[in-house]
């Protein structure tokens, strides 16, 4: 719709390359922080890194999926809260057969949500913000305070373990990234919502069920958070309405760091993995060195602004918004 | 052991722009300097976040994890079962504060969780929630703001409060709304609420100061600052000068700048030699009650300023660590 | 004859693997109207973009009145007097008509260089959409236009260069009229040579007959290459053609042999109305029958089609497919049940632009394509190359995106998406050959006769009356959203074509 | 974001400008007759004060979002003016008292960090989303420094008067914001900022093809959204009498939230300044009518939730159609 092409603002690089950059960044930085201080590459405090990236990894994920499509997920993060909340209140009576049961529960909630947002037609901005608003309202009415979780621990606990120095919620994260990279490249659902992402009526046009590919996204999405929610219950051993609340922007900015276009359409789950390294390893960072915590967001602020220059990929890009 | 050039102090908590918060920082300073650690002092913020109160620590501990304490206002209850596994596990040492959730004890074998100081926060509810009903007379509409309501100390205090109202058949709950213990969303409650109750608000109670001088602005607007009494919980220093000036009646201390030292105290003591290993400590040293202050204008005028060291240096004496201990909290 | 206004010299322009333009040499002298024909790829958009500044060459230059000119982007462009009428309409769908025309020009209409003075910028648009002889509203919002409209504003807009370059304008119109209905056509193609009063005008077009009609020179381009130049006399149709297509001739459409035995009606379309785009639409369509629709703008035929492919929903009537009447909720109902639509606009509708070549081919069939799970590459790829060879896409590049395939190849792509894996029941064509060269238009059309006598019913929005005439075994006349006639196919002589004429 | 319908072909219907509006009025009246006192001149005064921060917010991100880019900065530019102005005029602090002067020069923050938002969109191509991400963050942590961990209290009585009081039974600020919306109205329909905006937002690249310098206006909207911010900023500290890092919180959110139920969508082009002070008076007068009816603090945010999508879906229901892609 935007008529001819806008001549590329830089030479496009080698395409190779330029799929590299965004896993550089935090490579790169690691190696700094490597450099100052290498008890930093330990391997305990690389296990400990991938552990932190883990929940950021699963909300990114779902995230992912929505902004593909061309639109946002607001509601992750109250989502989430909310599968908290419920698995701290369902575990002790329950036992293990909560974690299925709030699972199916949260993709229900977005398979609601992407109904309100196909059959409504509204945008999924507001659908989303409405949602988890929601969300955010049950589970603060189920959940009063934070729920502390001991019995039934165990059904979510097996994630803060570790097997050969790996995290297992790292384990289960990207193992469920993975699986979402191989729908993307593999299945026709991959296709799909590519094609929407660029061009949801041209995919109309070509016989897309163009409202199913968004609600098996938030499906999904719906799916990812509660998968998140259960990774925060195992780590904070409590349930409660507030637990993602500073999760929502960097779940979004994890997705976009890596140079995933927030118009949709360009980008993948590589380059999220990418994003959420640069903001874990930002954060545990920041966090080693021990800085002044008024310097610690004007650091990260930075930080963020330059990784998201160097991985944006001005070839696919070509208006940046 | 630890060289005292290697002790790291960390005072991990919610956030800074809040005075509650930011005199727990001072306090934590304070000690710092006062022990010529203050080069290793280290500020750890979550804004909220539990995950991330206890990433921060771990982030912390790639290195010297051994002299390392940590001084903790747990976000939630629950994080602090984390945090002291955490510790447990790097070597590091760690006190907490506030409330730890249920049948979690230091002394039940967790050897580098040096103490728990607890607060009783449904006392300090109670105890402005007296305050304020004398204020009143015993009669009329009182509106409350609570804090997030996901937070341990909110709940408590909002209890206190409605214990109290139990017995004081006079008074009346007009409404209550939350305002996540900031001074800018509780401007607009109180207006809304004066709009529409009017002249039947008879007192103005608030979970935390910050809130209560939000809605004392509100009044101030609408020219009733003075006129109705309010109370909070925290004792910071803006709060004790409108108590001063009659524009609050109460507020509950406490006190900042000991919760943000004494976790910090005990570590350089433990670490330094000077107390021996927690583990052998009584159990009351490990978990105890922290004595609380209320402040109105027949004692406010003591607390006004910001107190010197001087004032808290025999209770970082590593002999009368426990100084304001009112007893066991288990 | 004075010397040439316009000289673009020797300008190369290279993109990956494609050689766009090869050292092009040609001048535009004041007062006239110049072709520009080529095949589709040969890379007439690419020379006008040049021109325009909106992309740049990698050697040669640009000389205008005897100066070398570096246009560094559009504004540059303009300001030396040269402007561009896209293949792909470049109005702003969100504004008005006169803010489109004035658009980063608005001159008098800015008070203090910052304030709009809309009563001002009114007539100032207006007085440009009267040198097109054109009633269109100013303050009308874009997005309300027909298309042919908007080509007029867009017309317009290039008008204002005349006063801002205080010089006659050079205007650059990529296939100006390819989308433009018949009766919309005279009255373009009389603006078109009407402009040589004001302005020198390059103009691309694959319709020799109206290059023929509207320039007085022409240039060939082959492959990037210029290959020729005729002028006056030496001007015509077929030596024309056979310059752009090289060895390869083609000539007009071959007139379809009429299907062997009668078939059994495949498509029934029975009362179908939609609000007050068309009402009462009955007709039948066997296997292996072409039914050209004919019809004018505001005929609702376009409707018609859109609903057939379940893209609108019909308030009235029914459609039944191999007798059995079919619900289509939205288009992929249609495609399941074997019904395709080329659509008329490829650029927003027809191809995914940031999909490859291969992904856009196979998007409408994915579900075909399927080993288990999952996408069965190797036939998916073979298939694509298959079609890419049998339409001449070309770059034959199944990995490029579709997006920088030049108009005409993108036209093609979007229908061998239809047909990569088995042809379908029914199909639905809007313009199929719109934007096509001469050759490939020929090669479409025949394609539809193979396509139809393979069985598959063809719905036709044919470029031209000729085109329908030639193809259909059955006209439908639409006017005002009604059927107003019916022509068999025995009726597709001189007498029959009056009658549709004074039907339309 | 939202694709046109093809025009001509289906004439496009466009959103009910007064859509907004009714829900507005139904919001009202609803309210109304639920608790009489909502519509006193006390009450609806309560509302135009709380409204008057988030319309001054909102005005500066509606020519952002017009333009389709966004702006998550305003928390930050918020705080950042908030603590200049408090450190600038008499304060608790330092020996400083500036007074109007002050004023004017806490402006500056905002104004540069708006600067600074659009140079990283427009010069090195950062989407806004991230560069804005960016700004807050730092912006934030500079407050935080300002801060230092002891508030300043604004002692400058002229400044506090101003916040807190009325001018007849209208409070200052509430003007103040009226004048802001005013003027923001006059800017984007009456100039060249405006109309280039909604240009840019309906297609940047075409835009730039008819030689508009897209980059200075994106780059004047981050400013005039960080300007208006840093005023919004320094307003809400008047009131409340402190410079406080948190002072915007939460805002960014509701500004946004603010300007995509008045009608701007996220992808730009459409809608402006008006729908979006419609916006913020609808989430003003919802969050002051469930104080007044009495809904649960727990429940507010999830009927507010549930409003916000009923009267959207109300708003758009007769936009519906097989072929509007909406994202
Ligand atoms: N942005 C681009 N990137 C890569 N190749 C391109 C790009 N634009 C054009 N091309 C290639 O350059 C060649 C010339 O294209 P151009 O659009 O100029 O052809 P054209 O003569 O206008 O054809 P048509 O008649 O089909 O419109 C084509 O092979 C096309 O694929
Ligand atoms: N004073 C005016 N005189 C003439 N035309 C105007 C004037 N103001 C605006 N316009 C034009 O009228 C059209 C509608 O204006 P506006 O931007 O206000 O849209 P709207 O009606 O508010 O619709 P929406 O908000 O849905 O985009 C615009 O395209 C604009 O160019
Ligand atoms: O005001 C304080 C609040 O912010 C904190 O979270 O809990 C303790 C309170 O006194
Ligand atoms: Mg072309
Ligand atoms: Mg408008």
């Amino acid at each position: 719709m935007d008529g001819p092409a806008p001549a590329a603002r830089r030479p496009a690089l080698a395409p190779a390359l330029a799929a590299a950059i965004p896993l550089a960044v935090p490579l790169a930085l690691l190696a700094g922080l490597g450099l100052v201080e290498p008890a930093f590459l330990s391997l305990d405090n690389l296990g400990m890194m991938a552990g932190e990236s883990s929940v950021l990894l699963l909300l990114a994920g779902g995230q992912t999926l929505v902004i593909l499509l061309g639109g946002i997920d607001l509601s992750m993060a109250a989502l989430a809260a909310l599968a908290s909340v419920l698995l701290a209140l369902a575990l002790p009576g329950m036992g293990a057969g909560a974690v299925p049961a709030v699972l199916a529960l949260t993709a229900a909630i977005g398979l609601c949500q992407g109904l309100a947002h196909v059959r409504g037609q509204l945008p999924s901005l507001v659908v989303t913000l409405a949602g988890g608003a929601i969300c955010a309202g049950v589970a603060l009415t189920l959940g009063h305070a934070t729920i502390p979780v001991t019995d039934g621990y165990g059904a979510v606990g097996w994630l803060e373990g570790a097997s050969l120095g790996v995290p297992h919620s790292f384990a289960f994260a990207l193992a469920a990234l993975t699986a979402l990279a191989a729908c993307l490249r593999w299945l026709a659902f991959g296709r799909r919502v590519y094609a929407v992402g660029l061009n949801p009526r041209a995919a109309l046009l070509s016989g897309v069920r163009v409202g199913r590919v968004k609600l098996a996204a938030f499906t999904l999405s719906g799916l990812f958070s509660g998968l998140a929610g259960m990774a925060l219950v195992a780590r904070t051993y409590s349930g409660s309405p507030s637990i993602a609340d500073s999760l929502l922007l960097p779940s979004i900015a994890a997705v976009l760091i890596g140079g995933n276009a927030i118009t949709g359409g360009v980008g993948g789950m590589g380059r999220t993995l990418a994003g959420v390294l640069t903001l874990t390893v930002l954060r545990i960072g920041i966090a080693a060195a021990g800085l002044d915590p008024a310097y610690e967001p004007i650091v990260y602020g930075v930080l963020i602004v330059l990784a998201a220059a160097l991985t944006i990929d001005r070839s696919k890009i070509g208006v940046t918004k | 052991a630890c060289d005292k050039s290697e002790i790291r102090l960390v005072n991990s908590m919610r956030e800074i722009a809040q005075p509650y918060h930011a005199n727990v920082d001072k306090g934590a300073r304070m000690f710092a300097r006062w022990a010529g650690l203050e080069r290793n002092y280290v500020l750890q913020l979550n804004h909220g976040d539990s995950a991330k109160q206890v990433s921060l620590m771990r982030g912390l501990l790639a290195t010297n994890a051994r002299c390392t304490v940590f001084n903790v206002e747990p976000n939630a209850d629950p994080v602090i079962k984390p945090m002291v596994d955490t510790a447990q596990r790097a070597g590091a040492w760690i006190v907490t504060h506030w409330a730890h959730g249920e049948g979690l004890h230091p002394f039940d074998g967790y050897g580098q969780w040096i103490a728990h100081v607890a607060v009783d926060s449904l006392e300090a509810g109670r105890a402005i929630s007296v305050a304020l009903a004398d204020a009143m007379g015993g009669e009329g509409g009182i509106v409350a703001l609570q804090g997030r309501l996901d937070t341990d100390p909110a709940r408590k205090r909002y209890a206190g409060l409605q214990q109290v109202l139990k017995d004081r058949p006079g008074l009346r709950l007009l409404d209550q709304q939350a305002a996540n213990w900031d001074r800018t969303a509780a401007f607009p409650v109180m207006q809304t609420w004066l709009a529409k109750y009017g002249g039947r608000i008879k007192g103005v109670w608030a979970a935390n100061d910050d809130m209560a001088l939000g809605a004392l602005e509100a009044l101030r607007a609408a020219g009733l600052a003075g006129r109705i009494p309010v109370v909070g919980v925290d004792g910071i220093p803006e709060a004790i000068a409108a108590i001063v000036k009659g524009e609050m009646r109460a507020t509950v201390s406490s006190d900042a700048y000991y919760q943000g030292s004494i976790g910090l105290a005990m570590g350089v003591c433990v670490l330094t030699g000077q107390t021996p290993a927690p583990a052998a400590w009584p159990r009351d040293r490990r978990e105890f009650y922290l004595k609380l202050q209320l402040i109105t204008p027949h004692n406010a005028a003591q607390f006004r300023g910001d107190p010197p060291p001087s004032a808290y240096i025999p209770e970082w004496d590593c002999a009368h660590l426990w100084k304001r201990s009112t007893g066991p909290a288990f | 004859m004075s010397g040439p206004v316009l000289r673009v010299e020797r300008v190369s322009k290279r993109y990956a693997g494609v050689r766009a333009l090869d050292e092009v040499t040609l001048e535009l002298r004041a007062g006239e109207v110049v072709g520009l024909v080529g095949a589709n790829g040969a890379g007439k958009s690419t020379l006008l973009k040049v021109m325009a500044g909106l992309c740049q060459p990698d050697s040669g230059r640009i000389v205008l009145r005897g100066r070398e000119l570096a246009l560094r982007d559009r504004a540059a462009a303009a300001a030396a007097g040269i402007g561009m009428v896209f293949q792909e309409q470049s109005l702003l769908p969100n504004l008005s008509v006169a803010e489109n025309i004035m658009l980063g020009h608005e001159g008098a209409a800015l008070r203090a260089g910052l304030f709009y003075d809309w009563t001002a910028l009114n007539a100032l648009a207006a007085a440009q959409l009267g040198k097109l002889g054109s009633a269109i509203a100013p303050s009308a919002r874009t997005d309300g236009l027909s298309f042919g409209e908007r080509q007029v504003v867009e017309l317009a807009k290039v008008l204002t260069l005349e006063e801002r370059a205080r010089q006659r304008p050079v205007i650059l119109l990529d296939e100006p009229t390819c989308m433009l209905e018949a009766e919309q056509l005279d009255t373009a193609l009389a603006r078109i040579r009407g402009l040589r009063e004001r302005a020198s005008v390059l103009f691309v077009s694959h319709r020799l007959d109206e290059v023929l009609r509207v320039c007085d020179r022409v240039y060939v381009l082959r492959e990037g290459r210029c290959v020729a130049e005729r002028a006056g006399a030496d001007r015509d149709a077929d030596a024309l053609r056979r310059l752009m297509l090289g060895a390869a001739t083609a000539g007009a459409a071959p007139r379809r042999a009429a299907p062997a035995t009668p078939s059994p009606p495949l498509l029934r379309v029975h009362g179908l109305g939609h609000g007050a785009r068309y009402r009462d639409v009955c007709f039948e369509l066997r296997a292996g029958e072409v039914l050209g629709i004919v019809g004018g703008a505001g005929s609702g035929r376009e409707h018609l089609c859109l609903t057939l492919f379940g893209a609108l929903a019909p308030d009235a009537g029914e459609i039944a497919l191999d007798g059995r009447p079919v619900r289509l909720n939205e288009p992929a109902d249609a495609v399941r049940h074997g019904i395709a639509y080329v659509p008329a606009e490829r650029g927003a509708e027809g191809v995914v632009a940031g999909m490859s070549v291969r992904e856009n081919m196979s998007l409408a069939h994915l579900d075909r394509l399927r080993r288990g799970p999952f996408i069965d590459r190797a036939r998916e790829g073979a298939l694509v190359e298959r079609w890419m060879a049998r339409l001449r896409i070309t770059p034959r590049d199944a990995q490029a995106p579709a997006g920088h395939l030049s108009g005409g190849n993108q036209q093609k792509l979007a229908l061998a998406k239809w047909l990569l894996v088995h042809p379908p029941k029914v199909l639905i064509l809007d313009h199929p050959a719109r934007g096509l060269d001469v050759g490939a238009r020929a090669e479409i059309l025949a394609l539809i006769g193979e396509l139809a006598a393979g069985g598959v019913g063809v719905l036709l929005l044919a470029d031209t009356l000729e085109e329908a005439l030639a193809l259909s075994d059955t006209v439908l006349v639409m006017r005002d959203g009604a059927v107003v006639g019916r022509l068999p196919r025995s009726d597709g002589t001189a007498a029959g074509r009056r009658m549709l004429e004074r039907l339309l | 974001m939202e694709t046109q319908h093809r025009p001509g072909l289906l004439s496009p219907a466009r959103p009910r400008p007064w859509g907004p509006g009714l829900a507005l009025l139904a919001l009202c009246v609803g309210f109304g007759l639920a608790e009489p006192r909502f519509a006193t001149a006390h009450n609806l005064a309560a509302i135009a004060d709380r409204s008057a921060v988030p319309l001054i917010l909102a005005v500066g991100m509606s020519f952002v979002v017009l333009q389709g880019s966004i702006d998550l900065a305003l928390e930050g530019v918020m705080a950042a003016c908030s603590l200049g102005l408090a450190l600038l005029v008499l304060n608790s602090r330092n020996a400083l008292d500036l007074g109007g002067a002050g004023l004017a020069l806490a402006l500056l923050p905002g104004l540069l960090l708006g600067l600074l938002n659009g140079a990283l969109v427009s010069r090195l191509g950062v989407p806004s989303f991230m560069a804005t991400l960016g700004v807050w963050s730092a912006s934030l942590g500079a407050a935080m420094l300002l801060s230092g961990g002891q508030p300043p209290l604004i002692l400058d009585q002229g400044m506090r008067g101003f916040g807190l009081g009325r001018t007849g039974a209208v409070p200052n600020l509430a003007l103040v914001a009226g004048a802001v919306v005013a003027l923001g109205c006059l800017l984007q329909r009456y100039t060249r900022f405006g109309r280039y905006s909604v240009a840019i937002g309906g297609g940047e690249a075409l835009a730039r093809q008819s030689g508009i310098a897209a980059d200075r206006y994106k780059v004047a909207a981050f400013a005039l959204s960080g300007l208006l911010a840093g005023l919004a900023g320094i307003l809400a500290s008047t009131q409340i009498g402190l410079g406080h890092v948190d002072i915007g919180l939460g805002q960014t959110l509701a500004t946004i939230t603010a300007v995509v139920i008045g009608g701007t969508p996220l992808g730009g082009g459409r809608g402006g300044v008006l729908r979006s002070a419609l916006g913020v008076l609808i989430l003003a007068v919802l969050a002051n009518g469930m104080i007044f009816v009495g809904v649960a603090p727990e429940l507010q945010k999830a009927v507010q939730g549930a409003i916000i999508l009923l009267a959207s879906l109300l708003a758009t229901w007769h936009l519906r159609g097989r072929l509007r892609a909406v994202a």
